[in-house]
Order: C-alpha cells, then sequence, then structure tokens
C-alpha cells in the first residue's frame, strides 16, 4: 500500500441531473462520491409532476384518456389500455371483441417500440452510439403503422371507453406482416453488435445484481422483476382483454444483473411480436366500439385494475360518485417503484456502472412524477 | 461576442468598410445558421420526437449542421421540449443563463408554448416557457411531428441570416 | 385459494378489528380503524396464508364532507400466492386540519415514497416516516396541499364549464 | 515531378541570397511552423467532416448537406461560429489555469509533428531521439487535461481530468514498450532512419516483423487520444462533457481540433514505425510522389479510428486500467523478448 498519511481524502457530493444526458429525463440524482465511487444515491424527482390526478378530477371519464398517453409516452397504447379496462370493468361496459384484438395488437406493438427505445438509450448510456440509431430505424416502422390507424406518432388517444376511436386502415395488416416478418432478424442483428462483444459483457454482468428478495420487497415489476428470477406477468397471472386466447412465453432470467434486463427486453420483444402475429390472424369481423353516450355517468363505485406496461405493472383505482366526473384517479406506475430500488442496488457502484444500471431499469420520468 | 460586435463602428470609419461590413455580416450568419448545436435536454414527451426521432436516421438533423452537445456552454440552441414544472422552471432559467451567446431557443409543443393540455386545473406547470426565457420560435402541436420540428430549424437559420452584427440574441435587447 | 376465501381467512384472523369488509371487482377489500392501521398491515405480510410482501398501490382519497376524513387505500399482493388485498381506514380530518397516522414503511419498504406523496399533496402526517420532505413538490411549495377538493393555488386555473 | 521537398529547397536557397544567415533561420522556422499548422488545420478541417459523414453513413443517415457540396464547409461553419461565440469563465474558475489548459493542449498536439516525416525530405527536423520525442511531447496532454478539469472548478470537470490523467499515463507505458521492438530492429531513434530500414516492397513493413508490437501500439494510442472506446475523460452519458464541461467558443474549439490532430499524430506514427512511412509499396510505385503515399496510409489509419469508435461501448474505467497493466504490458514486454531472440537468430 501507498503511503497516505498525510494526505487528506474527502468525499464530494454531486448533482447528477436534473439536465444530464443519461437520466432519461429531468430526475436529480444527488451522489454522495469517493472519487469514482458511488457511496451515496439520493433520487430527487417532481421535475415534471403535472398534477395529471387533480386534472382527472375535473374532467369527465372520456376527457382523461389523452391525459392518459402523457403518463408514459414511450407506451400510450398501454396507458390507454390501462385507464379504459379500469373505467369498463367498474361500470361493466362490454366491449367488441374486435377492439378488444385491436387493443391487443397496438399494445404489444407499442410494447415492442417502447423496448426499442429503452434499447437505444441504454446503449447510448454505455457509450456505442450507433445502435441508437438502428433501434429507431425499425421504431419509426412501428410508428408509421401507429400513424396510419390514428394520426399520431406518439399520443395517440387510440383506446375509448367501449372500444377503440378507429379501425385499422386496409394497408394496415400486410405492413403489419412485413414489419413482424423482418423484426426478429434485426432484432438478432442487435444481438450481433451488442450481445457478443465482450466489452458490453464487461460493462453489464454481475453489474447492479438485484435478488428476488429484494425485488419483492421494493414492489419492482415488469421486466426488471422478472430478470430476478419472479415469473410474474399480469399478460398470464390476471388475464385482461383477450391475452388468454394468445399463445406465448414469459422470458424469465434468474440473476438480476443489468445483463439479465438487457437480455430480457429484447426476448420480450420477439414474444410480443408472436402476440401480435396471432392477434392479426384471428381478427374478427364486427364492431369496434360499443356507443356509449357522451353524457355518460357510470354507477358509483370503485375498481382497482391493473396491466403489464412495459415498464411493469400500471394500475387505477378509480372512485365513482355516479356523477360524470370521476370522485378520484389514482395512477400506480412502474417505474415510480423501480426508481425507489435504485439506491439499494447502485451504491458502491462506479458512476459508470450507475449510468448502466440507471438504463437498464427502464425508467421514464413522468411515469414516475405522473 | 465582444470585438466582433462592435466591427460595424470600426468599419465605417474605413473607406469602402460598408461594403465589408455587409459581406461579414452575411458570412457571419451564414456560419452561425447552418452550425446550430443543439443541447442534449429533453423534458417530456417532446424530447423523443424533437430530439431522439428527429436526431435519428430518417430525419436527421444533422444534414442541417446540427449536432447535440451535452453541455450548455457548448450549446447555441436550447429546444425545450416538454412540459416545463415550476420546479423545472429555475433550472431551465440557470441552463439558459450558462449558455454562452448568442444562444437561441426554440419553444417545441403545446405545453412549452403556454402549458398545453396542462393549462387548466393544474398547479404545477408552467403557462408558457416564454415567462422565465426569451423564445425565437414556437412549435404548436402535442407533440409535433419531427418535419414541424426542422422546419422550425429552418425558420430560425432565417432569422439568423437576417440578424445584424450586434444584435444576435434575443436577450441583448 | 380464490377471493372469497381468502376474504373469510382474513376476516377471520382479525375478528374484532375488521370494520367492513367486502369484494371489489373480486379484490377482497377490508376496512380497519387508523389505531389498528400498522398492527393489520404487518400482520398480512407475515401470515403465511396470505403473505402480502408487494405493495400495488397506496393512496389517499379526500373523503372529509362524505365520511369526515381521508381514507387511504393500500392494495398489497403477494407474489407467492398470486392474489391480492385492498385494506383501507379512515383518518379523521375537518377542515384545514392536518392529522396523523403510522407509517407503514416499517412494514414495507416501498411504502416511502407513496406515504411522501400523500404527505405532501393530501397533508396527512405519518408518525415515525423516515425521510417525510417534499417528493413532487419542490422545496419551498407553502400553497397549501393540492390534492385536497376545492383546493386553489396561485397559478390555479379551473376550466370553465362547457 | 510532384515531389514537394525541392519547392522548398529553393524557397530557403532564394532567401539566403539576399538575407544575412540569422533571419533566415528564423524566416524558416517560422514559415515551416505555419506551413505545418496551415496544413494541419486543413486536414483536421477536413477530419471533422470525414468524422461526420462517417458516422452518417455507418447509420444510414446522410449527415451535413446543407452547406457546399455534401456539407464541405460544415467545419468551416462550425470554426467560424465558434470564433463568434461568447467566451465564458465560470466566476469560480482558477482563471490562469483555465486560461492556459487549451494552449497547452494545442501546442502540445502540434509539437510533435516536428519530427513527422510526411514524405522523402518533408521533415521540419530529424532529431536523432525521434521516437522519445513524440512520446514525451503527447503527454504534455494529460497536463492540458488535467489543468482543464482543475481550473474550471466543476466536479465532473474534475473527474474527468483525473480519469484522463489515470488513463493515459497508464497507457503511455505500454505505448513506449510497443515501439521498442520496432526500435531494436532499426536500430535508431530518428523518424527517417525507422522508414528508410524498411524501404523495398511491403514485406519489409515493420507491421509483419513486429504484429505485437502493432496491435499493442495501436490499442495503447487509441486510449492516449481518448478514442472510443476508451474515451472515459470525456465520457458524455457518464460525465456530461468531462474535462470540457466548462468550455466555450474558441477554447472548446482548441481543445475539439487538438483532440483530432491527435488523431492523426497517432495515425502518423504508426504509418512512419509500421506501414513504412512515405514507401511505396511496391517499388515500381515510385512515380507517385512519397506524401501522396504517406497521407493515403495515414488517412486510412484514420479511418480505422472512426470506425471503432462508431462500432463499441465505452469501457468503464477501472477496466481500462486493468486491461493496459495486466494485459497490454505483458505483452508489449513479450514482443520486446521476442524481438530480442529474433535478432539474435538472424
Amino acid at each position: 500500500m501507498m503511503e497516505t498519511k498525510g494526505l487528506r481524502t474527502e468525499e464530494f457530493m454531486v448533482n447528477m441531473g436534473p439536465q444530464h444526458p443519461s437520466t432519461h429525463g429531468v430526475c436529480k440524482l444527488v451522489l454522495k462520491m469517493d472519487g469514482e465511487l458511488v457511496k451515496e444515491i439520493q433520487p430527487h424527482v417532481g421535475y415534471l409532476h403535472r398534477s395529471i390526478e387533480k386534472i382527472a378530477e375535473n374532467r369527465t371519464y372520456a376527457q382523461i384518456v389523452p391525459f392518459t398517453d402523457r403518463i408514459d409516452y414511450c407506451a400510450s397504447m398501454n396507458s390507454n389500455h390501462a385507464y379504459v379496462e379500469a373505467v369498463e370493468r367498474m361500470a361493466e361496459v362490454e366491449v367488441p371483441e374486435r377492439a378488444q384484438y385491436l387493443r391487443v395488437i397496438m399494445a404489444e406493438l407499442n410494447r415492442i417500440a417502447s423496448h426499442l427505445l429503452w434499447l437505444a438509450t441504454f446503449t447510448i448510456d454505455l457509450g456505442a452510439v450507433t445502435p441508437f440509431l438502428y433501434a429507431f430505424r425499425e421504431r419509426e416502422e412501428i410508428m408509421d403503422m401507429f400513424e396510419m390507424t390514428c394520426g399520431q406518432r406518439l399520443t395517440y388517444n387510440y383506446m375509448k371507453i367501449g372500444g377503440v376511436n378507429w379501425d385499422i386502415p386496409k394497408e394496415f395488416v400486410p405492413k403489419a406482416k412485413q414489419f413482424l416478418k423482418i423484426l426478429p432478424g434485426k432484432v438478432d442483428e442487435y444481438e450481433d453488435l451488442l450481445t457478443n462483444n465482450p466489452i458490453l459483457l464487461y460493462r453489464t454482468k454481475g453489474i447492479g445484481v438485484l435478488s428476488s428478495e429484494k425485488a419483492i420487497e421494493y414492489s419492482a415489476s415488469g421486466p426488471s422483476i422478472r430478470a430476478s428470477g419472479v415469473r410474474w406477468d399480469i399478460r398470464k397471472a390476471e388475464p385482461y382483454a383477450v391475452y388468454d386466447k394468445f399463445d406465448f412465453n414469459i422470458p424469465v432470467r434468474y440473476n438480476g444483473d443489468v445483463w439479465d434486463r438487457y437480455k430480457i427486453r429484447l426476448d420480450e420483444m420477439r414474444e410480443s411480436a408472436k402476440i401480435v402475429e396471432q392477434a392479426i390472424d384471428g381478427l374478427p369481423e364486427g364492431d369496434i366500439a360499443k356507443k356509449v353516450p357522451m353524457t355518460w355517468k357510470p354507477k358509483e363505485g370503485e375498481v382497482f385494475c391493473r396491466i403489464e406496461a412495459p415498464r411493469g405493472e400500471m394500475a387505477y383505482h378509480i372512485i365513482s360518485d355516479g356523477t360524470n366526473k370521476p370522485y378520484r384517479v389514482k395512477i400506480r406506475t412502474g417505474s415510480f417503484c423501480n426508481l425507489q430500488l435504485l439506491p439499494a442496488i447502485a451504491t458502491n457502484h462506479l458512476i459508470a456502472d450507475l449510468v448502466a444500471i440507471f438504463g437498464s431499469l427502464d425508467i421514464v420520468l413522468p411515469e414516475v412524477d405522473r | 461576442m465582444g470585438v466582433i460586435s462592435k466591427l460595424p463602428v470600426y468599419m465605417e470609419k474605413v473607406p469602402g468598410g460598408g461594403i465589408l461590413t455587409t459581406t461579414a455580416e452575411k458570412f457571419f450568419n451564414w456560419s452561425r445558421a447552418s452550425s446550430l448545436w443543439y443541447m442534449l435536454f429533453g423534458l417530456a414527451c417532446c424530447a423523443i420526437e424533437g430530439l431522439m426521432a428527429t436526431g435519428a436516421s430518417r430525419y436527421d438533423f444533422d444534414r442541417f449542421g446540427m449536432m447535440f452537445r451535452a453541455s450548455p456552454r457548448q450549446a447555441d440552441l436550447m429546444i425545450v421540449a416538454g412540459t416545463l414544472t415550476h420546479k423545472m422552471a429555475k433550472r431551465v432559467k440557470i441552463l439558459y443563463d450558462q449558455m454562452s451567446e448568442p444562444k437561441y431557443v426554440i419553444a417545441m409543443g403545446g405545453c412549452a408554448n403556454n402549458g398545453g393540455p396542462f393549462y387548466y386545473d393544474c398547479y404545477s406547470v408552467l403557462k408558457g416557457v416564454d415567462k422565465i426565457i426569451p423564445v425565437d420560435v414556437y412549435i404548436p402541436g402535442c407533440p409535433p411531428r419531427p418535419e414541424s420540428v426542422l422546419e422550425a430549424s429552418l425558420k430560425l437559420q432565417e432569422k439568423i441570416k437576417k440578424q445584424k452584427l450586434g444584435e444576435w440574441s434575443a436577450s441583448t435587447e | 385459494m380464490d377471493s372469497e376465501s381468502l376474504l373469510n381467512h382474513i376476516n377471520e384472523l382479525h375478528k374484532d378489528i375488521i370494520i367492513n369488509s367486502e369484494l371489489i371487482t373480486d379484490v377482497p377489500t377490508i376496512e380497519v380503524k387508523p389505531e389498528h392501521w400498522v398492527e393489520v398491515c404487518s400482520s398480512l405480510k407475515k401470515d403465511v396464508k396470505t403473505n402480502l410482501h408487494s405493495i400495488s398501490n397506496y393512496g389517499a382519497v379526500d373523503y372529509r364532507e362524505k365520511l369526515g376524513g381521508f381514507q387511504l387505500v393500500l392494495t398489497i399482493f403477494s407474489h407467492k400466492h398470486k392474489h391480492r388485498v385492498t385494506v383501507k381506514t379512515l383518518v379523521p380530518a375537518q377542515g384545514d386540519e392536518e392529522p396523523e397516522i403510522d407509517t407503514v414503511t416499517t412494514v414495507w419498504l416501498s411504502a416511502d415514497w407513496f406515504e411522501r406523496e400523500i404527505i405532501e399533496l393530501f397533508g396527512v402526517k405519518f408518525k415515525g416516516h423516515p425521510d417525510p420532505r417534499h417528493l413532487m413538490l419542490d422545496d419551498d411549495w407553502d400553497e397549501g396541499f393540492p390534492l385536497r377538493r376545492g383546493w386553489t393555488g396561485t397559478d390555479f386555473i379551473v376550466k370553465p364549464e362547457m | 515531378m510532384l515531389e514537394l521537398d525541392p519547392i522548398f529547397d529553393a524557397i530557403s536557397e532564394w532567401l539566403a541570397s539576399f538575407l544575412p544567415p540569422v533571419v533566415v533561420t528564423i524566416v524558416k522556422g517560422f514559415g515551416t511552423a505555419g506551413v505545418v499548422l496551415g496544413v494541419l488545420s486543413l486536414f483536421v478541417l477536413f477530419f471533422i467532416w470525414m468524422e461526420r459523414k462517417v458516422s452518417a453513413h455507418m447509420q444510414q443517415r446522410l449527415g451535413p448537406m446543407r452547406t457546399g457540396w455534401h456539407g464541405a464547409l460544415q467545419t468551416v461553419a462550425d470554426a467560424v461560429k465558434l470564433i463568434q461565440k461568447e467566451d465564458l469563465v465560470p466566476s469560480d474558475a482558477d482563471r490562469a489555469v483555465y486560461f492556459w489548459a487549451p494552449v497547452v493542449c494545442f501546442a502540445a498536439a502540434l509539437m510533435a509533428y516536428l519530427v513527422i516525416p510526411f514524405g522523402e525530405g518533408l521533415i521540419v527536423q530529424d532529431l536523432n531521439i525521434g521516437i522519445l520525442y513524440v512520446i514525451a511531447i503527447t503527454t504534455f496532454t494529460v497536463v492540458s487535461l488535467l489543468m482543464a478539469g482543475w481550473g474550471s472548478n466543476n466536479k465532473w470537470a474534475l473527474l474527468g481530468g483525473m480519469r484522463s490523467a489515470a488513463q493515459i499515463v497508464s497507457y503511455e507505458v505500454p505505448l513506449s514498450m510497443s515501439l521498442i521492438g520496432t526500435i531494436m530492429i532499426a536500430e535508431s531513434l530518428s523518424m527517417i532512419t525507422i522508414v528508410e530500414s524498411q524501404s523495398g516492397p511491403f514485406w519489409n513493413w515493420f507491421v509483419f516483423r513486429q504484429p505485437i508490437g502493432f496491435i499493442v501500439y495501436f490499442i495503447a494510442a487509441t486510449a492516449e487520444a481518448n478514442r472510443t472506446p476508451f474515451d472515459i475523460p470525456e465520457a458524455e452519458q457518464e460525465l456530461v462533457a468531462g474535462f470540457n464541461v466548462e468550455y466555450s467558443g474558441m477554447k472548446f474549439a482548441m481543445f475539439f481540433l487538438a483532440e483530432f490532430i491527435n488523431m492523426f499524430t497517432i495515425s502518423a506514427l504508426a504509418v512512419t514505425l509500421f506501414f513504412g512511412g512515405w514507401m511505396a509499396p511496391f517499388p515500381f510505385l515510385d512515380f507517385i510522389p512519397s506524401w501522396i503515399w504517406f497521407l493515403a496510409k495515414a488517412f486510412t489509419s484514420v479511418f480505422v479510428l472512426m470506425w471503432f469508435r462508431w462500432t463499441y461501448p465505452r469501457i468503464r474505467v477501472d477496466q481500462l486500467m486493468g486491461f493496459a497493466w495486466k494485459f497490454l504490458l505483458p505483452l508489449a514486454f513479450l514482443n520486446i523478448i521476442l524481438t530480442g531472440i529474433g535478432i539474435y537468430i538472424f
């Protein structure tokens, strides 16, 4: 050991964010550092708190749908789906089967898009820029499909209470089929670029291990908990919409490190592609929505309904007091709990690892702040 | 800044200086217009469309010479992409102050323009980024398409090309 | 275990404490008095048959006009048995009061941020919370508790009725 | 024909015809420095444009298109814009250190060109300790980056500066060691002698006699120039922009230019030491001027460096150190031993 007598060392505090390239939005991490080593992490959130829960008190049920788009802008379809599913369950509205199928198609396509976006930002976090653009290339194809269906690229407002707003155009099915044909090959291409890269392996294996006990204790959900060896997917465990009609697997991995969280999302993209394929093949004819009047008032009651969003469990707790506006809407999102466990798994790592761990948890800040 | 902004004053004393000033002005404006480095700074939904998708292969900001910089010191352009909350507003002001002159701001999307869907019944959103920093170009939309972001940057280039030496940014007015 | 037998099991477990129990959209829901709040929660977590280790949702509802207080709604679930339970309690409060209740962060670690949110948005205090700072709002926010019904602040513009 | 060497000779003779010798030396000195600076600036402008184009085409984009033919004037626009930018100094910065850091960085990068032979006879000064000089001078970069990190009084910048110090000092060792094999074969430290001892067809180039040495050199040199996968001092995703986070305008431009000059330095050094310098691959191709051969080889090497950058993820700081000390250094020693045995046998 070097003689360190007389040399003074000092821990120092660093603000990572709110404007920092790798916090993916406006999150502040207050770090206590010993050189490169992160000794303590304190996440500060709320920089994107948009009070959607307050707004929801003053809007009718149908008017809230556009706001749900903006809760998780990377997977708007899934947020839509969670909300309309909750309202329909509370008011016992029957949804036509074609609408259910369309919802599943859109939700799963959006899951692929969201995972692609995650892959893009995650690789950028590790310093590789080129895979970012490759992932975005495929994402644009999905955006095209959404655009031809509902005219928007990011915030769709596609689902409504009782069904969906628009039917798919006739170009949609061939386009989707063609996309699903190329997607597995493209995912293999990312694997060629990244999975077999020794640098990526060194950077991710054994980093930020989240044990299954810890994952359960911190109420983690989504791919993050499945990478820790807990087989938990609401699509299988409590099937909503028509998910029980499709044949798909839930990828589970057991080490809970950054590498597993990376691999599991790649596997999930392949599984989602399978679901979309089956849903397109089995798409029934019929109505796309049940008529729900403009001045619709559900009866008094409450519901707690959750679905599997790309970032974990997304749930709505809605209380109706019999008027056309909900009394209270409480939104639970996957990122909210997943960000909470960051200090538990990322302390005593180097700052470069912290970036990788933060990226691997796939946190979208408006989901945390709402 | 500094010397160059005073260039017209010195030049007037030289015979034929006026022509020289105009030429220099054109050249400097061209350089500033075609090399807008934007700050890597996203707030909400619009960041995906305005910064990521527009920077990606299909739309490609780089065609106009726009490159991202992570540090505000080296950036010329701040794209305020997304909802600006009261809590974030102070930080955005700091970031804007940290940028070096000449600097430009694009307000992207309904939220940055005036609060957008979060105008009514919302306690935490600032109703428009122009309440704290000067804005050069506004883009409507929620979120705007990448094409409209490109259009906005072209509009900003037009604006820069019409500027006179010495009156560069909105904040020096 | 299906929801009905789970509800019966919980009812048996806390015979004297539970005020009200019902099935809401197939989720067993129980209501307890605030003084039994932590006790019931920790026993639900520890009991072998319920084993509710994770928080699914934790929020507050402003029922000051209807019931005279804030209702805490906690939905918890078990990865082991794949079931969930909702526990409710009413914290009595009137007007601008800031009522107090024991924290459940001692039971679940992940209750931390959920409770911080309730503290700042509803003004319900949690006794023994390890870190009761603001989570969503700015540190120097002093306009009250925005999610309370009928709250208005300086920059709060109410949408005109159409 | 197109050899540039006689032109310079003619100019100096013409000057000597009417000026006293002292003045000639001074004028020659400044003149050569001017020429080197001018040529390098041109190269760097080209490299920056090339980097953007190469990266764009690897990423299925177009890159700069609007300024000149395929954006050829893009870097000019960038440079002119950077001159116009306001020069900010953070209020708590150590002003002198903050000011001198980019100057030292730029000067250190330039000084290496004293001994790089651009072509036959196209060398500013053929020092008999040429290689030693280059290695010594390029290490100055560390000082400048540390100065930048310290002077900015920003924690991210300081972290970046410390990282670069650790990195460059570590990689300096395998870098120097990897060159010893070459020196042993050439029996000289002078650049000219080294190039001349590689004359003949291309299998005489040292890369075929020193493959291990070349690999160690190229990896270590990539790290020295802070290029991905070893760009941790300015890791954008971790340290925002590393040591230059507080720099704006022309000062930032100097760091930026120095980075590209360094990239060309390591390419030029690789060409000189391992790829036969200005030599043509076959003697019958000698009619093409030597400086064209040199530049062609160096530009290819620069392209390879860009290729690295846009393909690989970034390595972590402790892995980087381990790689240098545990892998590259033993490999370099092994190379020296093998070379020694080889020389003894043949």
